[in-house]
């Protein structure tokens, strides 16, 4: 198991969607939604306090800090300290307004209209109006901008100035995650003046955010301070925020066990129990969006018959996989990918807790293998949890009869000649979905044509569900839609889901109000305080 | 001007010394009961072909035999002063002091990170506890001393900086830094070119005739023992087989292994008759006959030559070990 | 046989340690599917970093594999590279030193040159260049390890080669005429093999610890082949948990690299008794 | 003297030179393309094209190469495709830390390898000449990296005394900066030592079977006196010949030794480039170890020949 871990960040593709019309809730909503918190005393009963530096540990260096321009998790994590958004996503990604007073959309679902608040400066001073956020938008659909996002801009028709506080959004389609899509660190708003000045909001981020972009040293930390006038009053609480690019795994859990850090939410899971026992910190865990699945090659033989990616599918071991790379720090998926406390959730139950051998041999004779096959699994090498699930899956392959080789090479080259041209038997890989979004659990993977789909999976019938339930006008409809659209994906099991990870949080005792996000976002910072 | 022997005291006086390499059943005698004497100012040649043992020899007076050898009997005494009797640091104070060594290769024996200046020195330094300013000025003087040109130039110069002849002249300048009793000089000039040779030849003399100092000068160039020494003695395969004046030996050569050296050794004057080498090699020290060890090599060998050979008096302080010396006559 | 029975084994006692080593570690790489307790490959997640027990001696590791199976597995993989890697590095070697000194001239200084500045790259870094290049897998570690070889042997090679040459026969050799190859293998080779045996000796080691090093930062064999540098890189992760991981691999790793050296340094001692110290 | 530094000078930069190309080709035969590595999984054709004409790897190899050999040697190493932080000012950020470690690693080394060379030498085939040489045989066996491994276990976690790694700069906190770099020193110092150490013991035997010992001895100089006045230096002129391409290796381990220990020098530097195919990263970090070992090797020739009266003051008058 090598010890970088920066790959698995710098690689998600991050978007950002929330089911439309969700009602605003507060954001110190005390969690109640089935999430196993220990630890965590009810933030409302001691007042926050100021003052402490947050210091939190992470693995990956960010790319750059230009909303218009961050590809890597890494990048968002920053982005969203430093920048606002005019809506901002709660503990279970549903979004409430931020930088809009309030909004209002056309019955017909096409028109968007947000009142600013007022008041609001940059970090430079610039007072943030609707031409900020009108040039901001404008700046993600421009043909040359090099967005990586764009899926979520270009259903917008145009963003008009109404007046300095209010500004209209006209969409080509209904989009149903669009209000997500406002919260997202790519929407972020930048100040017109100084960009069109030249300034490189790359190297040195300005925005409206609660914290202001200090400095960033390559390889080792950025740093943060507060924002005196951020427009949510009294917040943030902490004088100063540091992150520590740790690259070393271990190195990261020694450096939290040792309080040289007191926040991270990249804990490795061979370390959760130890860090778990120890007494100075308080340790939150709760089932978040990565999820991680095997891709048979649609077009290669015999990969190429459901039956027998079926019954590759009941042949894997899931338990198997979340104790032995995961530590059981995961949850074993049952039939969708929408997982458990996802409102897209379908409760199916295709695949066994553990292997279905008799299942899947039976597939395999209907297919015309009853001795099984040769293949090949091919892993990028430095991502953890695949070189430890591969040779678990290479046995239960066994166990129904098919011989599985197992070669790896490292990050670039896989990208390069296995995933960029699929050139592959079986491989696998992770998904992180940062919107929480069903859609954006399913889309990437499901829809022809999609980059990620190198599987070659999929089909008409599949594609027109996934358009429909995106653009359904009501959350009921759309979860309808979802459900539908699981059910037919095990059908054709284009791709075999395994096992969704688990967000290992842990932070000093001290910390107190802290309200873990399921996408792993850290925006709920700003509401956490140091007690004493 | 040679100066009878047995007047003076003896500077040094070796007395069935023998000395033996390696323990037990494999024990090697290199040196088998040699006695020697040397007087004050006296210059005394020890001639044998290499591995005869005279360096072996020389090496046991200094207290420096190699790892693995050891005195097995006999005496040395340093103007009676019995050496073998002393402690380790007692001999090696003397070393440099009282006894000092001129060896074979002078470029290879002198440190070649090291001033020659410096060096010649040392011992001055080391015994006299001189600073190095005095023994700096008095090594100056030392190379005047051995005809060096222009030393104060010369002492702040390197060993590879000097030629062969002017390398060997620091090093004699260097064992006279102490005016030592004894001079041993371990073959020299051998690595000298004639001319050269005879230039230290001439400086050892005059070194004897100033400091009055004993010199032992081992070789295996009779020329070089006719031109200098007062006496000599002839060692083969770890014994003396002949010793005395040097004009007696070599005018009455009275044992055949001395009379086969001169017989090898080309003759400046005189008839230029063939050089007859001596048949066979030297006999391993495990190896010799029994009795005169020369018998396997010597053409007048009889059975009773097996006999341990007794010292023969030939002439005037002119011994010879051989038992049939009086027989074969005068030098034959 | 009477050179075995004559030769003095107590006398060499370094090439008799080494060749003692050296015969353990290829006995177990060729036997190993036969002692391994387990195969290297079956796992067992419910028995995972298990300590060292009755069933499994040296424990077992982060998927509940038999640690001894796979460290005696991971001699295979050592031993393979280091065989590849020095025959590279001494077939390349040879004809660059040989060709150099046989030619002599400008052939002789460019080809010098070139050794020289490979020489002065940390070996390391060039292998870690070397992989980036050829991507990371054991062949290319192989060969990689192989091209540093390459100036240590050219230069030995070499300098056998000039003092060989100097010998009058191969004036006479190629005074009646012989083709330069001919002089060159008939001639020059027989007495270039005797040091480089001894500089093998010593590379096989050093090919050994490279390896293990190239997998210990993952570019080395890729798990879940055994290797004992990701081995212990695995380790490393578990070492509050499981320290056996880092021990034993390193153990057998030092083990095997002792070996070699030994019998290097045993070799030089009785083939170029003049070296001897 | 002079003459002779100036051509060591004139020597290193067409060695540099050559080193340099040796790395850039090297490099540059790369399989996987570094845009998609750097702006992962679902970066868009065009986003490549993009990434890639931003820094010049659509050009011919021999306009990259001079473009960015000709940058390198003001500083310019060029940005971190990863980051898009320019590389240069990270190197020299990063240099002292591993001149640190290697300096370290290279006194320990010394500190071990001189007096026990030198005292296995004097009593030569006695038994602390036997007991050094095996103790030397041994240790040479040993990986660095294996030996990190096993300090970091015994003095960190089992009898925890000194810090696994983490680093912090000499100037601001001396005390805390030697504590951290005990394990990554001595683990990296000591297998080197060994290989010194054999080397000591060598040139040592040679000096003191020489010739100008033996008159020393004749002397009537003590063995202290011996081995300090005569000895020792003549001893130091070949181990530094020798031991200079040692340091070589010494900055080989570096690499693993500062990954193992989290110290943020070149060394790791370098691993992080091969790892992400950032070439920028990987170039400047190996071409500056390269120029920082050629020029140690030159300094530690230089101190050899300045032992060395023999190469200063040439020839015979």
């Amino acid at each position: 198991m090598s010890k970088r871990e920066n790959d698995q960040s710098n690689f998600a593709n991050l978007n950002r969607r929330h089911f439309l019309g969700g009602t605003a809730t507060t954001a110190l909503m005390v969690a109640s939604l089935g999430v196993a918190v220990d630890g965590f005393t009810s933030s409302a009963l001691s007042a926050p306090k100021r003052g402490g530096v947050l210091k939190a540990a992470f693995a990956a260096d960010p790319a750059g800090f230009d909303p218009v321009r961050g590809p890597s998790g890494m990048s968002h994590v920053v982005i969203e300290q430093v920048y606002s958004t005019l809506m901002a996503l709660d503990a279970d990604a549903k979004p409430y307004p931020e930088l809009a007073e309030s909004f209002q959309m056309s019955d017909d679902g096409l028109q968007y209209t947000f009142k600013l608040r007022s008041g609001v400066k940059f970090h430079n001073g610039d007072e943030l109006t609707a031409e900020d956020v009108k040039f901001s938008f404008d700046r993600l659909r421009a043909k040359d901008s090099g967005y990586s996002y764009t899926a979520q801009v270009e259903t917008i028709d145009s963003v008009d100035v109404v007046d300095k506080l209010t500004v209209k959004f006209k969409l080509s389609k209904v989009t149903g995650p669009f209000l997500v899509y406002m919260a997202f660190p790519g929407s972020s708003i930048v100040p017109k003046k100084l960009v069109e000045s030249g300034h490189d909001l790359n190297a040195k981020p300005i925005g409206s955010g609660p914290f202001k972009f200090v400095s960033y040293e390559p390889r080792s930390a950025i740093k943060f301070e507060r924002n005196e006038n951020y427009f949510q009053e009294g917040k943030p609480f902490f004088d100063a925020m540091e992150y520590r690019i740790i690259p070393d795994i271990t190195a990261l859990t020694n450096a939290v066990a040792s309080g040289e850090v007191n926040f991270s939410n990249e804990i490795p899971a061979k370390d959760w129990a130890s860090i778990k026992a120890n007494p100075a910190l308080a340790t939150q865990t709760l089932e978040g969006s990565r999820y991680y699945w095997v891709i048979p090659n649609n077009t290669k033989k015999p990969l190429d018959n459901p039956k027998v990616r079926q019954a590759i599918g009941l042949a894997v071991d899931r338990s198997a996989i979340v104790a032995g790379a995961f530590f059981g720090q995961a949850t074993a998926i049952r039939g969708g990918v929408i997982p458990k406390w996802n409102w897209g959730y379908a409760d199916i139950n295709y695949f066994g807790e553990k292997s279905e051998v008799a299942k899947a041999k039976a597939l395999l004779a209907e297919a015309g293998f009853p001795n099984g096959f040769e293949t090949s699994i091919t892993m990028a090498s430095s991502f953890p949890p695949m070189m430890a699930m591969a040779p678990i899956i290479q046995a239960n392959l066994a166990a129904i009869g098919i011989k599985a080789k197992i070669d790896s090479m490292e990050v670039p080259r896989y990208w390069d000649e296995i995933w960029g041209p699929s050139k592959f038997d079986m491989t696998a890989m992770y998904w992180l979905s940062p919107l929480a979004d069903p859609d954006d659990f399913v889309t990437n993977n499901y829809k022809r044509g999609m980059a990620v789909n190198v599987q070659k999976s999929g089909s008409p019938e599949l594609d027109a569900i996934l358009d429909a339930a995106k653009q359904a006008t009501t959350q009921d409809a759309r979860k309808e839609l979802y459900k539908k659209m699981q059910q037919m994906s095990l059908d054709e099991m284009g791709i075999i889901p395994l096992v969704n990870g688990h967000l290992l949080i842990a932070h000093s005792k001290k910390l107190q109000g802290y309200v873990p996000m399921r996408t792993g976002f850290l925006k709920t910072l700003k509401d956490s305080w140091f007690e004493g | 001007m040679k100066i009878e022997a047995n007047k003076r005291s003896s500077t040094l006086e070796i007395e069935n010394l023998s000395v033996a390499f390696g323990q037990g059943s494999k024990s090697a005698v290199v040196v088998d009961n040699i006695s020697l004497k040397i007087g004050k100012g006296e210059i005394v040649g020890l001639i044998g072909e290499s591995g005869s043992g005279k360096t072996v020899a020389s090496l046991a007076v200094l207290g420096m035999l190699p790892r693995g050898a050891k005195v097995v009997q006999g005496s040395i005494k340093l103007t009676n002063d019995p050496l073998l009797e002393r402690t380790d640091d007692y001999r090696r104070s003397i070393r440099g002091d009282r006894i000092a060594l001129i060896p074979q290769d002078a470029l290879r024996s002198l440190n070649p990170t090291g001033k020659v200046g410096y060096q010649v020195g040392e011992p001055l330094n080391l015994h006299r506890s001189a600073s190095w300013a005095f023994a700096r000025s008095k090594a100056i003087e030392l190379l005047r001393s051995v005809n060096l040109s222009d030393p104060e130039l010369r002492s702040e110069e390197y060993p590879h900086q000097f030629s062969g002849g002017m390398q060997q002249r620091a090093m004699i300048a260097m064992g006279l830094s102490t005016e030592p009793e004894l001079l041993i000089a371990d073959e020299p000039t051998t690595a000298l070119d004639v001319t050269v040779q005879a230039q230290v030849l001439d400086l050892l003399r005059a070194v004897r005739d100033q400091h009055d100092t004993s010199i032992l000068f081992i070789t295996h160039d009779l020329g070089v023992v006719a031109n200098l020494c007062d006496r000599v003695y002839v060692m083969y395969s770890g014994a003396i087989v002949e010793e005395g004046p040097v004009d007696q030996i070599f005018s009455n050569p009275s044992h055949p292994y001395t009379q086969g050296l001169l017989d090898a050794t080309p003759r400046i004057h005189g008839a230029m008759t063939g050089l007859t080498p001596i048949p066979g090699q030297i006999p391993l020290p495990n190896k010799r006959p029994v009795g005169c060890r020369f018998s396997d090599r010597c053409l007048f060998a009889l059975p009773q030559c097996a006999s341990t050979p007794k010292p023969i008096t030939v002439g005037d302080n002119h011994i010879s070990y051989c038992l049939r010396v009086k027989e074969l006559g005068g030098s034959s | 046989m009477n050179f075995l029975s004559k030769f003095n084994w107590i006398r060499h006692g370094l090439l008799t340690i080494g060749i003692m080593i050296v015969g353990t570690v290829i006995v177990a790489a060729l036997t190993a599917p036969i002692i391994s307790p387990y195969s290297p490959y079956d796992l067992d997640v419910t028995m995972m970093l298990q300590a060292p027990s009755a069933d499994h001696w040296l424990g077992t590791d982060e998927l509940g594999r038999d640690v001894l199976s796979r460290t005696i597995f991971a001699s295979q993989i050592s031993i393979q590279v280091a065989l590849v890697a020095v025959s590279v590095g001494v077939i390349g070697g040879t004809i660059i030193g040989v060709l150099a000194a046989y030619f002599g001239g400008v052939t002789d200084l460019i080809l010098m040159r070139l050794m020289e500045l490979l020489f002065s790259f940390p070996a390391i870094l060039l292998a870690i260049v070397l992989m980036a290049s050829l991507g990371t897998s054991i062949l290319n570690a192989m060969i990689a390890i192989g091209i540093i070889f390459i100036p240590g042997f050219a230069r030995l090679a070499r300098a056998t080669t000039v003092e060989a040459m100097q010998q009058q026969y191969i004036e006479a050799a190629r005074s009646v005429g012989m083709s330069h190859s001919r002089i060159l293998i008939i001639e020059i080779m027989p007495n270039v093999i005797t040091p480089l045996l001894v500089e093998a000796a010593v590379a096989f080691a050093y090919a050994v610890l490279l390896e293990s090093a190239l997998s210990f930062l993952g570019l080395g064999a890729q798990p879940p082949e055994p290797s004992w540098g990701n081995m212990l890189n695995t380790g490393r992760g578990f070492m509050a948990q499981a320290p056996w991981l880092s021990i034993m691999p390193g153990m057998a790793l030092f083990f095997c690299v002792l070996g070699f050296n030994l019998l290097g340094d045993g070799l030089r001692d009785m083939l170029d008794p003049h070296l001897r110290d | 003297m002079l003459r002779l530094i100036f051509t060591r000078l004139a020597l290193f930069v067409p060695t540099l030179l050559a080193a340099s190309i040796i790395l850039f080709i090297a490099i540059n035969v790369v399989p996987g393309s570094a845009a998609r590595s750097a702006l992962g999984v679902d970066a868009t054709p065009q986003a490549i094209m993009r990434f890639e004409a931003l820094n010049g790897l659509d050009r011919p190899l021999i306009v990259q190469y001079s473009d960015w050999f000709i940058k390198a040697m003001q500083g310019d190493f060029g940005k971190s495709f990863q980051n898009r932080v320019a590389v240069g000012p990270e190197i020299l950020k990063r240099l002292p830390v591993t001149l640190e470690l290697a300096l370290l690693a290279f006194l320990i080394a010394n500190v071990i390898a001189l007096p026990l060379g030198a005292i296995a030498a004097f009593r030569h085939r006695k038994i602390l000449d036997v007991i050094i040489t095996t103790f030397a045989t041994i240790l040479g066996a040993v990986p660095n990296f294996w030996l990190a491994t096993l300090f970091v276990l015994l003095f960190a976690l089992i009898w925890p005394i000194l810090p696994a790694g983490g680093f912090t700069p000499f100037l601001s906190d001396p005390k805390a900066n030697l504590i951290q770099m005990i394990l990554p020193a001595l683990s990296l110092g000591l297998v080197s030592s060994s290989l010194l150490l054999r080397i000591m013991r060598t040139t040592m035997l040679e000096v003191l079977n020489s010739a100008y010992i033996k008159t020393a001895h004749a002397k009537g100089a003590s063995e202290r006196v011996v081995l300090i006045r005569h000895a020792l230096r003549n001893a130091l002129i070949p181990f530094f010949t020798v031991g200079a391409v040692e340091f070589g290796f010494l900055f080989g381990g570096v690499v693993v030794i500062e990954d193992i220990f989290r110290l943020p020098g070149i060394g790791s530097l370098v691993l992080v480039g091969i790892i992400n195919r950032d070439y920028p990263v990987l170039l400047g970090s190996a071409l500056v170890i390269t120029i920082v070992v050629l020029a140690a090797n030159m300094i530690v020739d230089t101190i050899a020949m300045i032992l060395d009266p023999r190469q200063i003051h040439a020839g015979e008058r």
